[in-house]
């Protein structure tokens, strides 16, 4: 028995009900809901997983009033980090812990959302190669190469809105895209429509993207999403005064100000 | 069933020929890692060396949105411009998978089943399907369980077989089959006596399909699709790969004066697509919805339409974010 | 299905100059949901509301837009105007058509077309309004008047008059402002001090008012009605219950040359003063910065000479927290910094002072017991020089403004002047001679005619020192620009009157608008002359803009008014136009998320936490809810809800859409 | 403006605050000074109310240019509403210069309730810089299409 197994297994015996964590699947690892301890032996650990488990953390249908724990991974920390912060978190039902990064398989579990911020602290958020990939790409385009890149790339959406599903930060009762007085974003797949609703998403996200590329990794027409809102998290970060990869607090980026924050376009 | 061979030749001038007809022809383009449908221009376009692409070839005719008539106001007065079934040029898909082909033949039934869907029917109506039999298949194939095959013609007009020399066995199922045939009819050679499976994928069966149709029979209240359904994020993603998934909306875009009236996809797995007015929602929670599309697939479908709503093509086990393989879960409402 | 009626005014010949009128109210008759359309000569007079009644109850309109003036102008009366028809005022709109069209454009098709979108925008709002009602929030009844000078000492009195509790603070020791260091005023000539220490003592006497000197505005929050203010007791040093104002300590303070404010730097004051001998309240304060105590850490002496042990060192400011219901700003104005000026060499000569040093000189309280001597040797000036319009309207280098008040202290000054220095030459150099007013102009001539003041229609070129006589050299601009020369032996300079210290910081503070001069802004320059922008708080006095005293006065007068006004009334009746989170139907109840974002981004701490119970009593989900008492309706909420389940009355995400999506298709 | 109806004349939306921007172009207003009629402003009550989807939904709605302006920093008759919209246009414009929108097609601005010439000079401006950009229709091609034309790239 590995030490991931024995954790979850004396959770399980000392009253919680579920734990969220891997299984191993036909592409990759793939989430996974124990409820037994038999199953524990299923439950694999892997730093990579695209999911973030944290999405399920918010679904009413599956937290009710028992105890539920999660595996974590470093993305999966920080966007409970995040979601703490913007009050969705139930902490007295929810236990966390993770496979320390020392490579034995230890397993952490933490005391609260104060520790797991403290955690991050020195967790340095990284850009995904793919998006370091697409920073050059664009970078020598001009203004019109840019548009027409976009333009194509959001005319393959297909509103499906696995991005919006797979994304733990992406949990509004009623989305955006779901407001029909007025209609703000065309609710069929059309090129503009599919641009409205992500930069929607990126505006959304501002100082609130932990980049986990969940959004990404979930788009099954492949259009880099996650590139948008990965990359204003860098660009504002200096500006808004947030690191990437950590929970704000007292509010975020655009619900808070600095009379003194700089801009050299209004005139 | 008439059959012809054509050459690798004779095939690259039989599709320049249509192309020079003035057809639209849809074709697998490749865009990076994805290979999917678009409207192409010469055979170099075309994508080879793919399992499958990660959108069927539906939307050529059930686009994923369409305006079904526009309406301006002047002066008080209103006029309407109604969907003009002209409007649809003749099309060409080439290259479509059998499992693909045979996706229309249940989304026909939904559109056109009692009366025809005047939209659909006129895309339909001038769309031939060119398909390519299977010599490749992956895991997520699985369309010798669902009654297809690598080869089978259903829902075709023209089916050929890629042979090792470059050409191919042309079967000729339909007479829209028949006239793109005719067409050209000199790129054509009289069929050879070949075997057509020896060039086919090997797709094993992984269930019986009737078996599975009669355990849904007993399985609305099952714990199953609770079990099966956890770690399902309620997206649409399933839905708008799948060959014969229909479920669309009606939507309006309005420009105060002036609009247009949209049909566009939509899909069962959505938590607001059976919500009401009232605040309720008679599939508030994702396993409800995911029992709707399985039972929908495999317990609906053969009743009312007599046909399943499945074709194999495994897409939605592709495109699923986590990793939900229908395959997978059909098996274990067999076991 | 809507029956929107429009109505054009041509406002004379205002918009109908350049706006085809008639062709606007054609073009609109034909818009979906419009049931009635026309144009009018003046849509605001009594025929032209008349006929938006009729039309409203014949037609049975649900709505109403009125192209016209700028709704900031005539909103209100509109509104109203539906009302008595019996239609919800919030269902009437206006289309800016003079204002933002008429006024700015040429005539011409262009213009009318832009007419025609405005208006037509405005239709496709008022289809999404919903009818609206009142907010009702209770009125605590009591003032804070935030400056002691005469507007402040009127305001209080006549607020505390009318029953109601007024809190007044100073930052000084002392009440009475500027007026308190004026020796006579115009146009009477009677003793500033004579008319005003009555008022003061009046005021500390008052059982209405609560009176804190040395005192500032520390911060404030809430709304009309209801304010919640923090304000700040500097620490006096002195206890004034003990305290009996015998003056022993200053008498023995040994810092005693500290030049007084009180006398416009003329005099001395001591570390522990009071500022002058009349002061309300009559005890006295240390002043830190000068004391030895506070300064080196000894001295003390002032503890040690105090009869009634009133002298407490280092104890800290004190906040106090009070509710009122309504402010009223007096804090008055201060004086050009002369430094402006160097070629008139004030600060380098001591014989070239501004006006208010010459009101301290020719004061009977002031250091020369009103006797006019000049500052260097003490010596009765033979030759006097005045400059009008020193820093007054002079773009270049002072302010652009006319500061009003100086024609008339200057002319005072030279009466004053002639009066007690019967064989003295006063000269006055001024650019016009502004004597609008109640017997100012006779005022004026007076000094001119009777007391033989010369007047020299010229700007001083520069001021020097020659043989101990000023040399003024200017111009006679009535004599063709010659040049004129005076051998002064003192000049005085009417400095401009500015906005004082800290105005921009109070403004803000208050969340009250101000002028680029950083003088505070009437909510109207002509209608709402002592309202702010910012409902529940008056102004008063020369923090608007340079004033004489009848003037400040009618001003804190009407401010008071305006107070007692509000305070007459039980409840106060708000604009609905605030922010409100959606409720829908269970098991929703609301599509709000409780991210509680909004709550960071309010200014006004509007939002709370409201729990939605289930029947057992179990919270289901906790989400937002607007504070209608609180909500100013400044909408950052709504812009920022991310799931659009806060809107905000009046500015509907509906209605501001349809405006847009008008005003490009149609 | 002029007859000239070769010229293009772009449509401009303009999106201001109730208590400053709206105000100072009522002073334009009073001051009689002259402008281009292709100016239409659209009332808030502050910039912070400005829903940054409302610019998208002009650019898309056949806009060729925007205007959006309100109290100067300090100003706010709300206090920070100005601030709050300050950060949001940090983003949002961040955001249109990744994606390659045009950002020089909106002219942010503070223009105070006394800054009457202030608005008419703003207003003539952005109409002569749009006007020299030419009309948007790179973007209202995108917005028109239902199903994109497909053209295979």
């Amino acid at each position: 028995m590995n030490k991931l197994e024995e954790k979850a297994v004396s959770l399980l015996q000392s009253g919680v009900k579920l734990i969220l964590g891997y299984e191993k699947g036909d592409k990759g690892a793939r989430p996974f809901f124990c409820h037994t301890p038999e199953d524990a032996s299923k439950l694999i650990y892997d730093e990579h997983a695209t999911t973030n488990l944290a999405t399920y953390i918010l679904k009413p249908e599956l937290m009710g009033h028992d105890k539920v724990a999660v595996c974590a991974t470093l993305r999966t920390l920080r966007a409970i980090a995040q979601l703490a912060s913007e009050n969705q978190i139930k902490e007295e039902n929810l236990i966390v812990f993770t496979i320390t990064e020392e490579g034995n398989g230890d397993v952490k579990e933490f005391s609260g959302i104060d520790e797991i911020n403290s955690y991050l602290t020195d967790k340095e958020l990284e850009v995904a190669q793919l998006y370091k990939e697409l920073d050059e790409k664009l970078s020598g385009m001009s203004r019109e190469e840019k548009w027409s890149f976009w333009v194509n790339e959001f005319s393959r959406c297909i509103k499906c809105y696995a991005c919006r599903a797979a994304c733990p930060l992406c949990y509004c009762t009623r989305c955006i895209t779901d407001v029909n007085r007025p209609q703000w974003i065309d609710p069929w797949p059309s090129p503009m429509g599919n641009m409205e609703w992500q930069i929607n998403r990126v505006m959304h996200m501002v100082g609130r993207c932990i980049g986990c590329g969940a959004c990404t990794k979930a788009c099954p027409v492949g259009i880099p999403i996650g590139y948008l809102s990965r990359k204003m998290l860098n660009d504002l970060s200096e500006e808004f005064g947030y690191i990437p990869g950590q929970a704000m607090k007292d509010g975020n980026s655009l619900s808070t100000f600095k009379p003194e924050d700089k801009e050299n376009f209004i005139h | 069933m008439e059959k012809r061979y054509i050459n690798k030749e004779g095939l690259a001038k039989w599709f320049g020929s249509i192309l020079n007809s003035g057809k639209r022809v849809y074709a697998p383009v490749r865009h990076g890692e994805k290979v999917d449908f678009h409207q192409v221009h010469s055979l170099e376009d075309v994508a080879e060396d793919y399992i499958q692409t990660t959108l069927s070839a539906k939307s050529v005719i059930f686009p994923r949105a369409e305006v079904l008539f526009s309406y301006k106001k002047d002066n008080k007065e209103v006029t309407l411009e109604d969907f003009n079934p002209d409007s649809v040029p003749e099309t060409v898909i080439w290259k479509i998978r059998p499992c693909d082909a045979a996706g229309f033949i249940p989304l026909s039934d939904i559109f056109n089943g009692g009366y025809d869907d005047v939209v659909y029917a006129a895309h339909l109506n001038k769309t031939t399907l060119v398909s390519f039999s299977c010599a490749k298949a992956d895991d997520f194939c699985f369309c010798t369980s669902v009654n297809g095959s690598p080869g089978a013609t259903k829902g075709s007009d023209i089916q050929l077989t890629i042979l090792p020399d470059g050409g191919a066995i042309v079967e000729i199922i339909t007479d829209k089959g028949m006239a793109l045939i005719k067409s050209a009819e000199d790129c054509f050679e009289p069929a050879k006596d070949e075997d057509k499976a020896k060039y086919l994928a090997d797709v094993p069966v992984y269930f019986d399909l009737n078996t599975v149709h009669d355990k849904l029979k007993e399985a609305f209240s099952s714990d199953i699709w609770k079990q099966q359904s956890e770690r399902c994020l309620g997206c649409g993603a399933c839905a708008f790969v799948c060959p014969t998934c229909a479920c669309f909306s009606i939507e309006e875009n309005s420009k105060g004066s002036h609009g247009q009236r949209i049909r566009c996809w939509d899909s069962c797995g959505f938590s607001m697509f059976t919500q009401h007015t009232s605040g309720h929602n008679p599939r508030s929670t994702q396993s409800q919805r995911w029992r709707q599309r399985i039972l929908h697939k495999f317990s609906y479908m053969p009743e009312r339409i007599n046909d399943f709503g499945c074709t194999g093509c495994g897409r939605c086990s592709r495109a699923c974010p986590v990793d939900m393989n229908i395959r997978e879960h059909l098996t274990s409402i067999v076991k | 299905m809507s029956k929107i009626g429009v109505f054009i005014c041509h406002c004379g010949e205002n918009i109908s100059a350049t706006v085809d009128c008639q062709r606007v109210a054609e073009e609109l008759s034909k818009v979906d949901g419009v049931a009635y359309s026309i144009d009018y000569k003046y849509m605001c007079s009594d025929p032209g509301q008349t006929l938006i009644k009729q039309a409203i109850k014949e037609h049975n309109l649900t709505g109403v837009v009125i192209g016209s003036c700028s709704p900031r102008m005539h909103e209100l009366t509109f509104r109203k105007t539906c009302a008595e028809a019996g239609l919800n005022p919030y269902m009437c709109e206006i289309a800016n058509l003079r204002e933002h069209c008429s006024w700015v454009h040429e005539k011409g098709e262009a213009t009318t077309e832009k007419a025609i979108s405005l208006v037509k925008m405005l239709v496709e709002k008022v289809k999404k309004d919903h009818p609206l009602t009142s907010i009702q929030v209770p009125i605590t009844k009591k003032a804070l008047v935030i400056g002691g000078g005469i507007a402040g000492i009127q305001a209080s009195l006549d607020i505390a008059n009318c029953g109601h509790q007024v809190i007044l603070i100073e930052k000084d020791p002392s009440i009475g402002g500027h007026m308190s260091q004026l020796s006579e005023t115009f146009p009477t000539l009677d003793c500033s001090q004579c008319i005003l220490t009555p008022r003061m003592v009046e005021v500390a006497q008052h059982p209405n008012i609560t009176l804190y000197t040395y005192a500032e505005l520390d911060s404030v929050d809430g709304s009309i009605g209801n304010f919640h203010v923090t304000i700040r007791l500097k620490a006096k040093s002195v206890d004034p219950k003990k305290c009996t104002g015998c003056g022993t300590c200053s008498s023995k303070c040994p810092q005693k040359k500290i030049p007084s404010e009180f006398n416009a730097g003329l005099g001395t004051r001591t570390a522990i003063y009071v500022p002058f001998p009349q002061a309300v309240p009559n005890k006295p304060v240390i002043d830190k910065e000068h004391c030895n105590y506070y300064q080196k850490g000894k001295c003390q002496l002032c503890k040690k000479v105090c009869p009634t042990d009133a002298i407490e060192f280092d104890k800290p400011d004190e906040l106090l927290k009070e509710d009122v219901g309504a402010i009223v700003v007096t804090t008055g104005f201060n004086v050009l910094k002369t430094d402006f000026f160097p070629e008139y060499g004030y600060g380098k000569y001591k014989d070239v002072i501004t006006g208010l040093q010459f009101e301290r000189l020719a004061s009977a309280s002031g250091p020369t017991l009103g006797e006019i001597r000049r500052p260097s040797d003490g010596q009765i000036p033979k030759k006097i020089v005045f400059v009008a319009c020193a820093g007054s309207r002079d773009p270049a280098k002072g302010i652009p403004y006319c500061s009003k008040i100086c024609c008339m202290y200057t002319a005072k000054h030279a009466m004053l002047y002639q009066h007690k220095v019967h064989d003295g030459e006063s000269y006055v150099f001024y650019m016009d001679v502004r004597a609008g007013g109640k017997n100012y102009e006779e005022f004026v001539r007076r000094a001119i005619e009777e007391d033989g003041v010369k007047y020299v229609r010229g700007r001083v070129a520069r001021v020097y020192e020659k043989d101990g006589k000023l040399i003024v050299k200017g111009a006679d601009t009535l004599l063709g620009g010659a040049p004129v020369e005076i051998e002064a032996d003192m000049v005085v300079l009417a400095t401009a009157g500015v906005s004082n210290n800290g105005a921009e910081q109070l403004a803000q503070k208050m969340h009250i608008s101000y002028d680029s001069y950083k003088f505070f802004a009437e909510a109207h320059p002509k209608l709402r002359p002592v309202e702010t922008n910012t409902a529940g708080i008056f102004l008063a006095g020369a923090c608007q803009a340079p004033k004489d005293i009848p003037d400040t006065v009618s001003g804190a007068s009407g401010a008071a008014v305006k107070v007692a006004g509000l305070f007459s009334q039980s409840m106060l009746v708000r604009e609905p136009l605030i922010a409100v989170v959606n409720r829908c139907a269970p098991p929703l109840f609301s599509t709000c998320v409780g991210c509680f974002m909004c709550e960071t981004a309010c200014p006004y701490h509007a939002i709370e936490h409201e729990e939605i119970k289930n029947r057992n009593g179990d919270v289901i989900k906790t989400v937002a809810k607007v504070n209608p008492g609180l909500c100013q309706g400044c909408g950052t909420c709504v812009a920022f809800c991310r799931s659009k389940s806060i809107d905000i009355q009046g500015y509907t995400n509906e209605e501001m859409y349809a405006e847009v999506v008008s005003l490009l298709n149609n | 403006m002029d007859n000239n109806e070769s010229e293009f004349e772009p449509k401009i939306v303009a999106f201001v605050c109730n208590w400053c921007t709206y105000a100072g172009a009522d002073l334009t207003g009073t001051s009689r000074i002259k402008y281009a009629t292709n100016v239409k402003i659209v009332r808030f009550p502050c910039t912070g109310r400005i829903d940054f989807m409302l610019l998208l939904k002009a650019f898309a709605n056949g806009a060729d240019g925007i205007i959006v302006s309100g109290c100067h920093p300090n100003d706010c008759h709300y206090t920070s509403g100005n601030f709050h919209a300050r950060r949001r246009w940090i983003a949002f414009r961040h955001l249109l210069e990744i994606i390659g929108v045009d950002v020089r097609r909106i002219r942010f601005s503070w223009v105070s309730a006394a800054e009457g010439a202030k608005w008419g000079d703003l207003v003539n401006e952005t109409v002569a810089n749009i006007r020299e950009l030419g009309p948007y229709t790179e973007y209202t091609k995108v917005a028109q299409y239902v199903e994109k034309e497909d053209n295979n790239e």
